[in-house]
């Protein structure tokens, strides 16, 4: 019995994911066929009263355990799902503790607005129906993965959010690139995700083969599971893990799923391309939900991974490398979109290395981390819908083609300068406080390089972002469609103006009260106040911007000729992609497929015909023995008595 | 000086009829040779027979009977054969039984 | 009722035909078939009363017992089957004289009928001469056909040189026991060079009765030459008889010797399985195909000699009842084609199922049944005598029998081909059928179908003929 | 006649029905099929129903069983003198696998109703083939199985001979050939157990009282293991079943990989695991790592395939590896997962070559690469190809990830004969096939249905009500195995300890019998 034994919203926790499912199942099998305004209306009530039942959780929750008390994990509602054998069963269910109610009602939020942008961006494509079909299928797929109690429904929903998500990316199914880049989203998670398998089989089946140091299976509790997080994170299971030398292996590899979901370098490359898909799914699924999976999956499994300091600084080392990576990339191209793809890779660069440089005694980067998840999902959906509502406005992606949109989409102008304001860290907006005390983290567990990284994309983040924000909004019109550009309509200005006003103000949450592991949020703050450096970088980055965009674009050209050859090497995003190209086409295929296929042709199969082959043969290389000849047919009578009597002679006696 | 002989010198005998007979079957051309030492064959055995029946069961007479019986099934066989060969030859003008060989393969 | 009044009856219908054959006009001579027939079926009859006694005649020296009984029963089946054939052909199968082929059939019958029932050596050895000899002249019976003619010589050939030395064998074994009562025999011999040689002669004498390699070089070429109604009858009577025949020699005599000489059986009976499939498979020629088909299964049929067990006995008679039936239909169904057609080549098959589905649906299943492919007769008569492969020990045996009769499957496959899944020919037109000839091939049918999966017959074969073996106190 | 019986008689007694209807009316000769089929549908259904009363899944009652206990018997003598009875019944496990084969046979009729040519041969053979099936899984005397087990496989050579497009002889001889030879193997074990077990007796529940001599099983186990194998697409024997299922019509690849590979999996189980424990034991990492080449190898074969067709029929060879697989891991999760995939696999690919055919009733044309966006035209199947697709690369909430999770998490808890390290190695290779299967399914289906139209294919109609519903029955299935588990699982659990806990007895305690 708990304290939320009588609060609804708990009680009803199954709702928050169920609801987007039955919705999906409606609208899908029945509502589709029939109307596609209806559709889309039914679809986001859905999704909005999963928010609603969330904010509500979150409410009862938080004031049942409130600010700086332990935050423990209840678990609201559950059944046996599959049990492969006592003691290594799944018990699908929902798990309320203050980071699935974080996920959630980030989730809910932003996805019930995105449902209502798209109701007017969408208008008039054909496949209206089927797009909020696949838009519910993966609310309830990322709301089933936040709230697993299990690794394994983790696991489960993990694959479904992958699915829903190639759904969406490959939504405009008659354009290659689309359906090319949904392949590829899905077979580069895939291929993460079968080292996250791998990491679950690993861990769970140990796990269950070390139950019995816990007390013979029989003294468990019957409903104890090996696949349970709260198994799997005591820390019985962890040290025995790493006596057996297996927790860092089965860490990493979770870890590379995780990669592979928020994609970290090098299992980045399907995100830019995943903008394919239509605006609004890049705002959902690219930058508050999908991506922040792996981030949310560390967070999750981190007292395992901090007792594997190792699997730990990997994610830290690859994070921030990443960061930086996908931030200098970002600097260099022209599609709206792709900018703001390679900046949620740096950004989720910055919240993984913060878990990296967080460790079970100092828990900052832990806190720091899930608070930038926090306040990123906000702008950087709201930077996503703004650029939506411009490519809506002026039917392109290239930032060349606009300009002036400033005048023309006064409300995009603003909500989108706020949330730039917010991404590149200026006081007082949320980016500011989150990544303030990220950085500070990384500086107070002497991780300077990390720091130093932190520090230096912190300036470049800002850079490019301006960069965009004045090429597209300032300046004048380089395109006609900019001159016809128009405001965009109510169902989509609303979400923006909302968001707007959360990355405004998401910042001054006082969040580690709320989210926290371990025994207390230690705030490691450095001999001197962080932000300063911080801010102080960010504003430079804001300087450079201007100096060198606003106004003519001369300045921007000379820079590129000046770089030249770094230039297009960047541009060419480091050509990551066509070594991918290269392994998977030039050797998977050729050398392993191809040589396969043949051999099974050729050997295997020849093999078999070769035998029928030899029969036929056999058979006509016999039929000469019979010549006609009567005296041959006598003479191998007379032999073959010989025989017959030689023969017992020889065996019988 | 008066020689009897025994029982493996009829044996001998009988065998070497038989061995004759064998090489007979094998190489002769004509079918009617071939059918003649087929008749070597069973008189060997009808010898045996009697040699047997001579020297191993005295009181019974069981060989001599098949020997009897023997040489009536060789004169049915002959007659068979040779009117199968008067057949042959009408169709084809010979009896070279080398030459009779279009069933084959 | 006397012991040998099947063979008196079978003898006398002999003689009757071939009187009524002289005496009758020419226009009723049609009810010569019809005649022998009756005899066959009283015979028949006959035998059934007698079952499942023992009876003795002629001073011991025949003996009536439910294995003979079996074997008879299957002669006569064979007969009737073939006297129908011979009756209902009318072109191009039609033997001219045929009131002197029944009558000669008839003898034969009488010789392997005797055969079973000999007990001693001189009984014997008349019996199986009155089997063969006759054959002779059956196979030559088209006397304007040469092929007929060559096939003759080539088994006139064969079968004196075999009688002659089956002959020298049985004198050595006569020599060797100094008495030609069997049992006398099989108690006196032992172990000897001379016995071995007398066996190794023996078994070719046999092996050319059953086509077993490498005494069945004769085979193809006189099934091929003989009319189709003789060839039928070859290879269903004749080579019963010879296993009726191996019956009286391998049990009979040698049978205290047989428990070492499994691994003989087995290699004859490998080499023919095999060699009899594989050179099947390049034939052309239907009756060709189906010797070296019959080949194969002599094969089969002699690994009931492994042993011997007490289901030895009746798993061969078994599985000879069944093939009695399978042949007889394939067999059937190629007499009746080839008469109405005068084709007589695989690929003439072409589209029958088209233009006479019901004809290409019993050689259809004549041939699955031949392939022991279940549930028709032929898979459980097989499985029986793989069995005692198994029991034997020889399971690799088991495996290269199961394996051939994959391949035999192969080559049954390509006349099933044939008529299932080439086009008809352009001339190829639906046949009519005789309604004695339609009411056979119903039985053929149901035999082939049914007597596998009716347990009755091979029950009933089991408890009247298994204590025969241990009644030779082969075994305990 | 016995509940049980019914399940074989009844399709058989349609074949008679529809060889019996006068020629030229083949309308006539669909709607007996169908019926014939529907009422079976209804009959297992039924004797589900009997069965899971029956039956009252106690579990811990069952977890000690060392003997198959079976329910709804039938036992008749058959050839008394020779120990042959007339054995059927059901345990979990044929219950399970007799559901699949009735949906099936239904599904495939329905799909098969475009069929003109000669379709009463073809409906009857069906129909004959479909009732071995259903003979071989409900049978528990050796000879009553071997002979169902050739019923079912000779009919295929016809069906595919006749009505069959491409190489049809050459794919039908292979395949006759190559499972005939098998079949051979089979007879040797069968007779091999019959006279080692010293019991006069083919009845399988007799001959498993009987502990056969280690020598023994070491070298019946992977001759029967082998014999099925073939038919499970045991690499390397598996290449029959490309150019089958290729040349095949579809309502046969449906019925073939759906049901007939299952006899594979199924008598290698019931017979090899079951009999031969210690066989079993010693033979485990060997074919452990066979299958293994055959579930990857199986995926990457598939990569390179054009043809939709022979695509299915690599992805069958990849997946029924996984039925091998969990047969050989040798624990009670791993065979379960072996069971449960038997029948996911069997559902999925009755589905994937349903739609082939459908694709290629209208298209006219099996080659990937020719055809694009189709989805536009033929939503419907579009639609229930990706569930297909998505069911075969084992994504949760469809039938293929239950199965290949049990499966995978086998390989990794092991059992005590083999190394565990190797084991996990092993099924660490075998897991890299999801990978790769996405990567062809993917690939495969974008080519077919997404991209640009094709002009040609602009008038192309969607599915028919005959073809939704059977597509939409699998689909359906597919979904209800991948969601609720548990009912199929009950049913089988029961069934496989016995299997599992043989395996742990030593010599000596097989005195209990």
């Amino acid at each position: 019995m708990n304290e939320l034994a009588n609060s609804f919203a708990f009680n009803n926790a199954w709702l928050i994911p169920a609801l987007p499912f039955f919705s999906f199942l409606v609208v899908g099998l029945f509502i589709r066929p029939v109307s596609d305004k209806l559709a889309g209306i039914v679809a986001t009530l859905s999704v909005a009263t999963a928010a609603f039942l969330s904010i509500w959780l979150a409410f009862d929750y938080f004031s049942a355990f409130p600010a700086g008390a332990e935050h423990p994990g209840l678990i609201s509602w559950s059944f046996e799902w599959l049990r492969y054998e006592e003691h290594l069963a799944v018990n699908v269910g929902v798990l309320v503790d203050s980071l699935s109610i974080l996920l959630m009602v980030v989730v809910t939020f932003v996805s019930s607005l995105v449902h209502l942008y798209s109701i007017g961006y969408m208008k008039g494509e054909d496949g209206y129906g089927r797009y909020f079909t696949y838009l519910n299928l993966f609310t309830f797929s990322m709301l089933g993965l936040v709230v697993a109690p299990n690794i394994l429904q983790t696991y489960v929903f993990w694959e479904l959010v992958g699915v829903s998500s190639f759904l969406l990316i490959g939504f405009y199914y008659t354009k290659p690139s689309a359906v090319s880049a949904s392949k590829k989203a899905f077979i580069v998670t895939r291929f993460a995700d079968l080292f996250f398998l791998i990491g679950v089989l690993l861990i769970a089946v140990v796990g269950y083969n070390a139950m019995s140091m816990f007390g013979a299976p029989g003294s468990l509790p019957d409903n104890v599971s090996a696949f349970d997080f709260s198994y799997l994170t005591s820390s019985g299971v962890s040290i025995m893990m790493n006596n057996l030398g297996l927790l860092t292996p089965a860490m990493i590899l979770i870890f590379i799923g995780a990669a592979g979901k928020s994609a970290l370098f090098p299992l980045h490359i399907w995100l830019p391309d995943a903008m394919e898909g239509p605006t609004p799914v890049s705002a959902l699924i690219h930058a508050a939900t999908m991506v922040v999976a792996g981030v949310y999956l560390v967070a999750r499994l981190f007292m395992p991974f901090a007792a594997s300091g190792t699997a730990l600084l990997v994610a830290g080392y690859v994070g921030a490398f990443t960061c930086l990576f996908a931030a200098v990339i970002a600097c260099t191209q022209d599609d709206i979109k792709r900018v703001l793809a390679y900046s949620t890779l740096s950004q989720i660069g910055y919240m993984i290395f913060a878990l990296g440089v967080a460790s079970a005694t100092e828990t900052l980067g832990y806190t720091a981390s899930l608070f930038h998840l926090f306040t990123h999902a906000f702008f950087k959906a709201l930077l996503f819908l703004g650029a939506g509502a411009v490519i809506h406005a002026v039917h392109t992606n290239n930032i060349w083609n606009m300009g002036g949109l400033a005048k023309k989409m006064p409300i995009t102008n603003i909500t989108f300068l706020i949330a730039t304001l917010a991404i590149s860290g200026v006081w007082p907006f949320a980016g500011f406080f989150s990544k303030d005390e990220i950085i500070a983290s990384a500086f107070g567990t002497h991780h300077y390089v990390i720091f130093a990284v932190g520090l230096l994309v912190a300036g470049i983040t800002a850079f490019y972002m301006f960069r965009i924000y004045i090429v597209t909004f300032l300046g004048k019109a380089r395109s006609e469609a900019v001159n016809k550009a128009h405001e965009a309509p109510m169902t989509m200005t609303i979400p923006l103006i909302i968001l707007a006003a959360l990355s405004a103000v998401a910042g001054f949450v006082h969040f580690g009260d709320f989210v926290s592991v371990g025994a207390e949020s230690g705030h490691a703050e450095g001999g001197f106040p962080i932000w300063i450096p911080a801010l102080l970088s960010g504003l430079s980055g804001i300087a450079i911007a201007w100096f060198i965009y606003a106004g003519n674009s001369e300045r921007s050209k000379a820079l590129t000729e000046r770089l030249g050859a770094i230039y297009r090497v960047i541009y060419a995003k480091f050509y990551i992609d066509e070594i991918y190209l290269f392994v998977t086409h030039k050797i998977i295929f050729r050398f392993i497929s191809a040589p396969i296929a043949w051999f099974d042709k050729r050997i295997v199969d020849g093999g078999v015909d070769l035998t029928g082959w030899m029969t036929r043969r056999g058979g006509a290389v016999f039929s000469r023995l019979q010549t006609g000849q009567a005296q041959t047919y006598t003479t191998w009578m007379v032999n073959g008595v010989i025989a017959v009597a030689v023969l017992i002679w020889i065996f019988v006696s | 000086m008066s020689f009897s002989p025994e029982l493996h010198h009829w044996l001998i005998l009988s065998t070497i009829l038989f061995s004759i007979g064998i090489y007979g079957v094998l190489t002769r051309r004509n079918a009617v040779g071939v059918l003649m030492s087929v008749e070597l064959l069973l008189n060997s055995a009808a010898m045996n027979f009697l040699i047997f029946n001579h020297y191993a069961s005295k009181p019974f007479i069981d060989g001599a009977i098949m020997a009897l019986f023997i040489i009536a099934v060789a004169a049915a066989e002959a007659v068979i054969a040779m009117a199968l060969f008067v057949a042959i030859f009408r169709s084809r003008k010979t009896v070279d039984v080398t030459q009779i060989n279009t069933l084959k393969g | 009722m006397n012991a040998l009044a099947p063979e008196i009856i079978v003898a006398v219908t002999g003689f009757v035909v071939l009187l009524a054959d002289l005496f009758l006009a020419e226009k009723r001579k049609h009810i010569l078939g019809p005649l022998a027939l009756v005899g066959l079926v009283v015979g028949g009859v006959a035998v059934f009363n007698l079952m499942p006694q023992t009876v003795e005649a002629l001073g011991g020296r025949f003996v009536f017992n439910p294995v003979a009984g079996w074997f008879k029963l299957l002669f006569i089946l064979a007969g009737a089957f073939t006297a129908i054939f011979c009756w209902q052909s009318r072109a191009k199968e039609k033997l001219e004289s045929d009131g002197e082929f029944y009558s000669v059939m008839l003898f034969t019958l009488v010789g392997m009928m005797f055969l079973i029932s000999a007990t001693d050596l001189i009984t014997l050895y008349i019996s199986l001469e009155l089997a063969t000899i006759p054959l002779f002249a059956l196979a030559a019976w088209k006397k304007g056909d040469p092929l007929s003619g060559e096939a003759g010589l080539k088994y006139v050939i064969f079968g004196a040189l075999a009688s002659g030395l089956l002959l020298y064998g049985l004198g050595l074994l006569y020599g060797l026991a100094g008495s030609a009562d069997l049992q006398t025999i099989r108690e006196t011999i032992t172990a000897s060079p001379a016995l071995w040689l007398a066996a190794g002669i023996i078994t070719a004498g046999i092996g050319f009765k059953i086509t077993m390699v490498p005494f069945h070089m004769w085979a193809a070429d006189v099934y091929q030459g003989a009319p189709t109604t003789v060839t039928a009858y070859l290879s269903v009577a004749s080579k019963s008889a010879g296993i009726a025949f191996m019956f009286q020699m391998f049990f009979g005599i040698f049978g205290a010797q047989l428990s070492e000489w499994g691994w003989l059986i087995a290699g004859l009976a490998t080499v023919t399985m095999t060699l009899g499939n594989l050179v099947a498979i390049v034939q052309n020629n239907i009756k060709r195909f189906m010797a070296f088909s019959a080949i194969s299964q002599a094969g089969y049929i002699i690994l009931g000699f492994l042993g011997p067990f007490s289901e030895s006995v009746p798993s061969m008679l078994y599985y000879l009842f069944i093939y009695v039936f399978t042949n007889m239909a394939v067999f059937g169904v190629i007499i009746y084609y080839n008469d109405t057609t005068g084709k007589e080549n695989i690929d003439d098959y072409k589209g029958l199922s088209r233009t006479n589905p019901v004809i290409a649906l019993v050689m259809m299943l004549g041939l699955f049944s031949l392939a022991g492919i279940p549930p028709l007769s032929g898979f459980v008569g097989k499985f029986f005598l793989f069995n005692i492969a198994a029991k034997a020990g020889y399971h690799w045996l088991v495996a290269v029998a199961a394996l051939n009769s994959t391949i035999s499957l192969y080559y049954y496959l390509r006349i099933v081909r044939q008529m299932y899944m080439e086009p008809p020919t352009a001339d190829a037109k639906s046949l009519s059928m005789s309604k004695a000839l339609a009411f056979t091939f119903l039985i053929l049918t149901i035999g082939v179908t049914l007597f596998g999966v009716i347990p009755g017959i091979y029950e009933t074969i089991n408890a009247q003929t298994s204590g025969w073996l241990s009644a030779l106190q082969l075994f305990p | 006649m016995g509940l049980v019986s019914w399940l074989f008689v009844l399709p058989f007694a349609t074949a008679i029905a529809v060889i019996l209807t006068p020629a030229g009316m083949p309308k006539m000769v669909k709607k007996i099929a169908l019926a014939g089929t529907s009422l079976h549908l209804a009959l297992t259904a039924f004797v589900t129903y009997k069965f899971v009363q029956v039956a009252a899944f106690s579990g811990d009652a069952v977890k000690d069983a060392l003997i198959t206990h079976l329910y709804l018997v039938e036992k008749v003598p058959w050839f008394e003198s020779l120990g042959i009875q007339y054995f059927v019944g059901l345990d979990g496990i044929s219950m399970f696998m007799v559901i699949l084969t009735s949906i099936v046979i239904f599904t495939g009729v329905l799909a098969s109703w475009t069929v003109t040519e000669r379709p009463k041969e073809f409906f009857a053979l069906l129909l004959i083939l479909v009732s071995g099936v259903f003979g071989v899984f409900v049978s528990f005397d050796l000879f009553l199985f071997f002979l169902f087990y050739e019923v079912a496989v000779l009919p295929m050579y016809l069906l595919i001979g006749i009505w069959g497009t491409g190489p049809k002889e050459y794919s039908a001889m292979k395949l006759t050939m190559m499972l005939m030879a098998s079949s051979a193997l089979i007879l040797v074990g069968f007779l091999a157990l019959y006279q080692g077990s010293g019991k006069e007796t083919f009845d399988l529940i007799e001959i498993s009282k009987v502990h056969f001599p280690i020598v023994f099983q070491n070298w019946v186990f992977p001759v029967i293991f082998i014999g099925f194998g073939v038919i499970g697409a045991l690499y390397p024997f598996h290449t029959w079943s490309p150019d089958g299922h290729s040349s095949a019509p579809t309502a046969v690849s449906m019925l073939h990989a759906g049901v007939l590979m299952k006899l594979g999996g199924y008598g290698a189980l019931r017979i090899g695991l079951y009999l031969l424990p210690e066989g079993a034991q010693n033979w485990a990492l060997f074919f452990m790592g066979l299958t293994t080449i055959n579930i990857i190898y199986g995926a990457f074969a598939a990569i390179k395939q054009k043809d939709l067709k022979f695509f299915t029929a690599y992805s069958s060879v990849s997946h029924c590896g996984f039925v091998l697989f969990g047969i050989v891991t040798l624990n009670m999760i791993g065979v379960k997962g072996a069971v449960i995939q038997m029948f996911s696999h069997g559902i999925m690919t009755a589905l994937f070559f349903g739609l082939i055919g459908m694709v290629y009733g209208r298209t006219k044309t099996r080659i990937v690469t020719d055809m694009g966006g189709l989805a536009k035209v033929m939503p419907w199947l579009a639609v229930c190809f990706y569930i297909a697709g998505l069911a075969s690369l084992g994504l949760p909430g469809l039938a293929g990830f239950i199965a290949e999770s049990h499966i995978f998490l086998g390989g990794f808890v092991g059992n005590q004969w083999a190394d565990a390290t190797t084991m996990r190695i092993l099924t660490v290779i075998a897991t890299m096939s999801i990978v790769v299967t996405a990567v062809y399914v993917l690939r495969g289906l974008a080519n077919v249905f997404q991209g640009p139209l094709k002009e040609q294919f602009k008038t192309l109609t969607d599915a028919t009500l005959t073809e939704k519903i059977s597509t939409g029955i699998l689909v359906v299935t597919l979904a209800i195995v991948g969601m609720a588990p548990w009912y199929f699982i009950d049913l089988i659990e029961a069934a496989v300890y016995p299997m599992i806990n043989r395996l742990g007895l030593t010599a000596s305690n097989w005195m209990v019998f």
